[in-house]
């Protein structure tokens, strides 16, 4: 069992059982809210990479999530670029907002870090309400879903899930793969004591500023695979709160596990599907259930569980 | 001409006024221990500080094996075999001992920016670094996370993970500050031993390890040069007694 | 047989528009499908109702799983124009029905047109129409703008710009403020020494309240500028109170005290509603639903979307609250709009008792003509 | 012979989850100095912040003057008159040294003089408006300890007060434990530096593995020099 | 006559003004923030809710027990502050040792639940709250006419926050206060109430937001949304100027109002996003905010 992706035991079986999930789900799931939390799964996924092991909070994250929607959703929807291009072409604006604002960021800690990510972001903000290819606050609707390779229909939802499916997975592999890397390591170890990385000669600022272009990259592909999915790219995505919701699913899955934001994603994801029917309820439920999580469950939900397994997770 | 691989020219430092170091001049042989000392607030640590580059000098020169490294980064200070130890001691506290002196070996050999990598490749470094583990007499906590060993331990590994670096120059700020006897004893025994083929500076208060260890000792005093040389000398010096030392020593 | 119809009310249950639409929508649909005596026509109606909270991913999600999943067969209200242009594609995409009645963007009967819309209370180009001719008609020629900086503001402002200088008023000067702004003083004040006569408010909810209830701390009115709400709801009004609200000039298409019926009406949904009258917003989702539910029981089914929209617009609009109408080839419910005028604290008799009615505008002159909205479906 | 100033029974004291102190008995009386000697981790510091009440779970006894404070909050317990300098120094880098120096209030007579603490520490009055923590090691060190000396608390609890100090300091440092002793001060003393605490102290407690496991009188040091060095590891 | 910009002096001076008078909105609420920050070491991202609420207390107390403004400025901070206290000693006692984000995440959820009730019961437009009979008016000052009640606002919030500042940074109180932001344990054994200072210091943070409140429901909606959006510009506003630097976010406070004023003239869209344009410039230039001190 090892020998699965060098991951131990424990994961390569929880892992297993995300791909057995993945496969089944769409029989008793529907499809579309799939995506939609794999999405956002990836995006907390990548988050995470940033906050969980390298210690830096971005509240900036929207970002590169709305900048990539709204490439992807521009060049497929006015360029007619197909679905692998359009995709690509959002992550790579996403990974060079993220060189950008990581060069203007990085050498800041903690909260001003955060606060910085975050003026940045505000700034990208105003600048989407008020270009025009964005649509404002109608944003770019209609969005053609294409084809994949020029031949699989993405109109049809199960084929455009498998290949969400597919997405994801690689992207979460690829993140398990840099958090257990050398240069995951060296990432740990500046996390852990910058100073004295620095004195062994590590230069902890190009680190810090390659793991951020990763996360920012990869929470680009998000970004553009959402807007594929639902057709549309919005200000919602490039929104403060979209960052929030990026910290709000880490936490409630559990920092600093790698399984934690697929658990925080589909909790907060479900709540506001499901409460969406409470009506007027919804806000005051949301808040009920984050006070109790801090209060009761503060490891989150699969730091809880890796507690109670004795395992990391 | 002696060689010396450390060597500081008028060296200065102020803090907003307050002059911490003050022209200071100081001159390290290749292969000795040197020993800096000096009253509290001397300025022994804001001169490390100044030479590893964490603080930048108000004035004067530093050159290293011949070159100037005033304009250098920390980073690359330590590239050049310039290795510091800190006055609280600095591990990477939720590593194993093992990872803490691979993260040092990884270092060295490039290859710590592949991010597509597994982790699997730094098992190349396990034999060296056991080695080193061994030779800082750590062997039995090879995977013992850093933060729940004592004191005195986690003082060797932090000389373990330098070594690991294959410094020229080790600068080792009190070392044994803080430690019980029996760990005193063994650090003390352990710089003696990686001492041999390279050169330390080090900065200590406790004078039977100073008067053990070094041949040659710089005094400093109010951010300046108060006496130099060998523990006899020093010690006799009635400057450094009334200033460093006291009446119970000399 | 019995015809099974399922209603989807999306709506803002929990932010800005809560009051103007939100449980109200809710209630109004059920009033609607009471007073049909549905279940007597072989009617099966079922009800569900979502939050979008003002996000079109959220609302386009809703939506989508509605009609895949729980088989809803019509979407109505959907206050807020990007959520309503996300719903207005999906809703096309699964040929169902789309009734808006909250949403103000007169794109949705123009180049987002659909055959499965019909846009029904109010829009942006009707509210700019009524309120912009009406009041460069009565002298006030000279206009400065407070416009919320965003795709609605901007819209209205725009049309009712063209509208006053058709009319050979003047625009002096416009600012536009971002969204949720809490403080207007400084706007006001360019606005005021901009010397028009009127200082349009083409922003919406909080914004609107907030910027009237600034004007009268600084003298504003009194100092012989007036103010025209492009956008006030009801609940706005009352929101502000008529201290600072008298003589606020604004268009809408209900006003709870026209006649009997709609003070019926309004009783019987204020008792289900906290005491809250109903908007306009509401009256639309009523009557919007009726005339759906006239077509379905005519159809005897309601799986294909576009066969009722058909049918709804084949078939003249008449209920209580709207009186007589037609459904446009374009989805434009057309009816008669009202000018009305906020009244004075003493003119006011009994509580809710906020409007008097300036003037009607036709309702052939009130929706923006045919032609002119580029809406692909007429141009055949 | 008087009741003990200060009575520790059967302590024990938890981080989290882990199992510090296993019981741990002994006494000082008015007026004494006492030492904790032991290894690194011995649970010396333990041992100091649960009498200080800084430890989050313990149990047993400790008494001060015949009262219970194990229930005690610490600001309880520290106005009852016990005073606490704590090896990592906490000097506060908010405060000016200033600041520092006058932060604690005072919570009973005879507390030193301001005047007097500079006279023991001469950096400090140069240093008067730097911000705290801008002080080198051994100057944070003499700060902390001056701080404390002047509420009049009259046990005073001295983790390793020594660390880091110049020898001339050291000295100093003994002079004033000297003095403070005859002004009637109690002190508890946490000591790495044994020669230093054998210049000043009554009488040695040695813990090991949070225990106490023995107690030697300071004129009974020299007889037992072997058994300390086992202990100890000299 | 001389202009600026394009910009009549005078009309410029009222803008200056006006700015002024948001700023010292600003600067009050931002103080409260800070110093929750400082010492509970939590964003207190239920202040904006507690504004909010101070404004709504108003309310209730001129609406239902017919109490006047006047008598809603003492009894609206008392109130909610004392509401502050139950949130710390119930909740937020438990986050003290943790990273922010707990502290982020438990304040936020409260946020939600409060506005989400006091919407379910007041609904989400507002209600209208008059101007005490003693301000009404206005007074020409020759290049605008200024609202007597604002000129009150700017007066009182400069005094509150002068005070506030001269308590913590002058006082011995004040070193306690900051001394217990760093090491709560170790004041603690000094002999301080620590617990019980947290806890007042919260209640002292959360009422002056409810003042805000108070001074707010004149002007401003009192609607449930009313701080909501205000939170991320206050928190803005703590950052620049400095965490920890009480001085640093007043007179932040303060400029930030002006600056945001002069947006609203030169290039009114961008007047909500200049705040951040200035963040992002200072924290560039001054990692630590205007006044912070790099510790
Ligand atoms: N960042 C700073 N700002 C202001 N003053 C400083 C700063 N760093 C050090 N100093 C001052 O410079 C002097 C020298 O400090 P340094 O830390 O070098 O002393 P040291 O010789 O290492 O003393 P010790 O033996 O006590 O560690 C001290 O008086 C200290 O207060
Ligand atoms: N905050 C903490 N959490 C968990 N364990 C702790 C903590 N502080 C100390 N310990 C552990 O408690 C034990 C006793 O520590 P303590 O600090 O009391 O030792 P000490 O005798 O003072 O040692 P030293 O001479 O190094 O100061 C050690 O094993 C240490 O690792
Ligand atoms: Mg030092
Ligand atoms: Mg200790």
């Amino acid at each position: 069992m090892n020998g699965f992706f060098g991951m131990p035991r424990h994961h390569a079986l929880l892992t297993v059982g995300i791909l057995v999930f993945l496969v089944v789900a769409p029989t008793f799931i529907y499809p579309v809210f799939l995506m939609k939390v794999l999405c956002f799964a990836l995006f907390a996924c990548a988050f995470n990479l940033l906050l969980g092991y390298v210690g830096l909070l971005s509240f900036g994250h929207a970002m590169f999530f709305g900048g990539a929607a709204y490439i992807t959703a521009h060049s497929a929807k006015v360029w007619g670029w197909p679905f692998e291009l359009a995709i690509l072409a959002g992550m790579a604006t996403a990974a060079a907002l993220g060189l950008i604002v990581g060069i203007l960021a990085i050498r800041r800690q903690g909260i001003y870090f955060a606060m910085i990510t975050l003026a940045l972001a505000q700034m990208q903000y105003f600048l989407a309400l008020q270009a025009k290819f964005t649509g404002g606050e109608d944003g770019i609707q209609k969005v053609p879903r294409g084809y994949l390779f020029g031949v699989i229909d993405l109109n049809n939802d199960l084929s455009l899930y498998a290949v969400v499916a597919v997405i994801f997975v690689a992207a979460f592999l690829l993140i398990y793969r840099i958090v257990h890397s050398p240069f995951g390591q060296v990432l740990k170890a500046i996390r852990e004591n910058e100073p004295r990385a620095t004195s062994l000669g590590y230069k902890a600022d190009h680190y810090k500023l390659i793991a951020f272009v990763l996360s920012a990259t990869l929470v680009g592909l998000a970004g553009s695979v959402k807007s594929i999915v639902f057709q549309l790219a919005s200000l919602t995505d490039v929104h403060w709160t979209m960052s929030g919701e990026a910290v709000l699913m880490t936490l409630v899955g559990g920092l600093g596990t790698i399984f934690g934001p697929i658990a925080g994603a589909a909790v907060i994801i479900s709540m506001e599907n499901y409460l969406a029917q409470l009506g007027p309820w919804v806000t005051v439920v949301q808040g009920v259930i984050f006070v109790i999580c801090v209060l009761a469950f503060r490891r989150g939900i699969v730091g809880e569980l890796a507690r109670l397994l004795r395992k990391s997770l | 001409m002696a060689d010396f691989i450390l060597e500081t020219e008028g060296l200065t430092k102020e803090f907003r006024g307050f002059v911490a170091v003050n022209g200071v001049s100081l001159k390290i042989r290749r292969g000795a221990i040197h020993a800096l000392i000096g009253p509290n607030g001397a300025g022994k640590t804001t001169c490390f500080n100044l030479l590893t580059k964490f603080l930048d000098p108000t004035r004067g020169t530093i050159r290293y094996n011949g070159r100037d490294i005033s304009g250098a980064k920390p980073a690359d200070i330590a590239r050049m075999g310039l290795v510091r130890s800190f006055q609280i001691s600095a591990v990477f506290p939720h590593l194993s001992v093992l990872e803490n002196v691979r993260v040092a070996l990884q270092r060295r050999r490039g290859s710590s920016f592949d991010f597509w990598r597994s982790e699997r490749t730094l098992d190349a470094f396990n034999d060296r670094a056991r080695e080193l583990i061994d030779w800082v007499g750590l062997a039995d906590f090879v995977d013992t996370t850093a933060v729940e060993m004592p004191y005195g331990r986690k003082r060797a590994l932090e000389i373990a993970t330098t070594l690991a670096l294959e410094p020229e120059l080790m600068l080792l700020d009190e070392p044994t500050a803080g430690m019980g006897h029996e760990d005193v004893g063994r650090i003390a025994a352990l710089i003696k031993r990686v001492a041999a083929g390279r050169t330390v500076l080090m900065v200590e208060h406790n004078l039977s390890v100073v008067s053990d260890l070094s041949n040659a000792i710089t005094v400093l005093a109010r951010g300046e040069i108060l006496a130099e040389g060998d523990y006899a000398t020093v010690s006799k010096n009635p400057e450094v007694i009334q200033a460093y030392m006291g009446a119970g020593h000399g | 047989a019995q015809t099974n119809v399922k209603i989807g009310i999306l709506s803002d249950m929990s932010s800005l528009y809560t009051d103007l639409a939100g449980a109200g929508s809710v209630l109004a649909a059920r009033m609607a499908v009471d007073d049909f005596g549905a279940a007597a026509k072989g009617l099966k109606v079922d009800f569900v109702s979502a939050d979008h909270q003002n996000k079109p991913d959220v609302g386009s999600n809703v939506v989508r799983q509605w009609i895949d999943v729980d088989k809803v067969d019509v979407i109505v209200d959907v206050p807020n124009s990007g959520v309503s242009l996300a719903v207005n594609g999906v809703v096309k995409e699964k040929n169902k029905v789309f009734l808006v009645s909250g949403a103000a963007t007169s794109a949705l009967t123009g180049p987002a047109c659909s055959p499965n819309t019909i846009h029904w209370t109010y829009d942006t180009w009707a509210l700019a129409n009524g309120t912009g001719s009406a009041i460069v008609k009565t002298g006030g020629d000279t206009w400065f703008f407070l416009t919320a900086d965003y795709a609605f503001g901007q819209q209205l402002e725009a049309d009712t710009s063209a509208v006053i200088n058709k009319m050979g008023g003047k625009i002096v000067g416009s600012v536009r403020h971002p969204l949720n702004s809490n403080d207007f003083s400084s706007f006001l004040l360019q606005a005021q020494s901009s010397k028009a006569k009127i200082i349009g408010l083409a922003n919406a909810g909080g914004d609107t309240v907030n910027s009237i209830k600034q004007a009268a701390e600084f003298g504003i009115v009194r100092g012989g500028q007036n103010l025209a709400g492009l956008l006030v709801f009801l609940t706005d009004v009352h929101a502000l109170g008529l201290d600072a609200a008298q003589g606020l000039i604004m268009t809408s298409a209900f006003y709870w005290d026209q006649n009997d019926a709609t003070r019926a009406f309004a009783k019987r949904f204020a008792a289900g509603n906290k005491g809250i009258h109903p908007t306009m917003v509401h009256a639309g989702v009523y009557s919007a639903v009726t005339h759906y539910l006239k077509a379905v029981s005519a159809l005897k089914n309601a799986a294909d979307g576009k066969a009722v929209v058909d049918k709804m617009k084949a078939t003249p609009t008449d209920d209580a609250l709207f009186g007589k109408g037609e459904v446009r080839k374009d989805g434009r419910k057309i009816h008669d709009m009202y000018l009305f005028e906020v009244k004075k604290p003493s003119e006011s008799k009994a509580p809710w008792d906020y409007y008097k009615l300036r003037a009607t505008i036709p309702a052939a002159q009130a929706f923006r003509p045919l032609a002119d909205g580029k809406c692909p479906l007429v141009g055949g | 012979m008087a009741e003990p100033m200060l009575s520790v029974k059967g302590l024990n004291a938890w981080y989290g989850e882990s199992h510090i102190l296993h019981g741990v008995d002994f006494d000082v009386r008015q007026g004494e100095v006492v030492t904790l000697l032991g290894r690194n981790g011995a649970g010396k510091t333990t041992t100091m912040k649960s009498i200080m009440g800084l430890v989050g779970r313990r149990s047993g006894s400790i008494l001060f003057e015949a009262g219970e404070t194990i229930g005690l909050p610490a600001y309880k317990i520290a106005r009852l008159g016990i005073a606490f300098c704590p090896e990592e120094r906490g000097i506060f880098a908010s405060l000016d040294v200033a600041e520092n120096l006058m932060l604690p209030p005072a919570i009973g007579e005879g507390g030193m003089t301001v005047e007097t603490i500079f006279e023991l520490f001469p950096n400090l009055r140069e240093r008067l408006s730097s911000q705290g923590t801008k002080l080198s090691g051994g100057e944070q060190q003499m700060l902390a300890i001056g701080r404390i000396l002047r509420t009049g608390a009259r046990l005073l609890l001295l983790d390793e007060p020594t660390e880091g100090l110049a020898p001339v300091i050291v000295q100093q440092i003994g002079h004033t434990i000297h003095r403070l002793k005859k002004e009637g001060f109690t002190i508890l003393l946490v000591e790495q530096n044994f020669r230093f605490a054998a210049t000043v102290a009554d009488r040695h407690y040695v813990m090991e593995h949070g225990r106490i496991v023995d107690e030697i009188a300071n004129d009974a040091l020299a007889a037992n020099m072997e058994k300390l060095h086992e202990y100890l590891g000299v | 006559m001389h202009e600026i910009f394009g910009i009549p002096p005078q009309a410029l001076f009222g803008q200056l003004l006006l700015g002024l008078i948001n700023g010292s909105f600003y600067a009050t609420l931002s103080l409260g923030l800070a110093i929750i920050f400082g010492l509970l070491n939590i964003i207190n991202f239920t202040h904006g809710a507690q504004y909010m609420m101070g404004a709504f207390v108003a309310w209730m107390l001129l609406n239902w027990l017919g109490l006047n403004y006047w008598a809603a400025l003492v009894i609206a901070p008392v109130l909610v502050g004392a509401f502050g206290v139950l949130i710390e000693r119930t909740m937020l006692r438990h986050l003290y040792k943790l990273d922010h984000l707990y502290g982020l995440l438990l304040t936020f959820g409260l946020a939600l639940i409060i506005q989400g009730v006091f919407r379910n019961y007041f609904g989400s437009s507002g209600l209208p709250y008059r101007i005490p009979d003693a301000l009404r008016g206005g007074t020409d000052l020759g290049f605008m006419f200024m609202p007597n009640y604002r000129g009150w606002v700017i007066a009182v919030s400069l005094v509150v926050c002068l005070v506030t500042w001269f308590v913590i940074e002058k006082t011995k109180l004040g070193a306690y206060l900051r001394a217990a932001t760093e090491n709560p344990p170790l004041v603690q054994a000094f002999g301080i109430n620590v617990p019980r200072m947290v806890t007042l210091t919260y209640g002292f943070g959360v009422a002056l937001a409810a003042f805000s409140g108070v001074l707010a429901a004149p002007i401003y909606q009192v609607s449930p949304q009313m701080g909501a959006d205000l939170i991320i510009v206050v928190f803005a506003v703590v950052v620049i100027g400095g965490m920890g630097s009480i001085m640093g976010a007043i007179l932040t406070g303060f400029g930030l109002g002006v600056i945001e004023g002069l947006t609203k003239v030169f290039y009114p869209e961008a007047s909500a996003t200049v705040i951040f344009v200035v963040m992002a410039i200072v924290l560039l230039v001054k990692p630590a905010g205007l006044f912070g001190r790099v510790r």
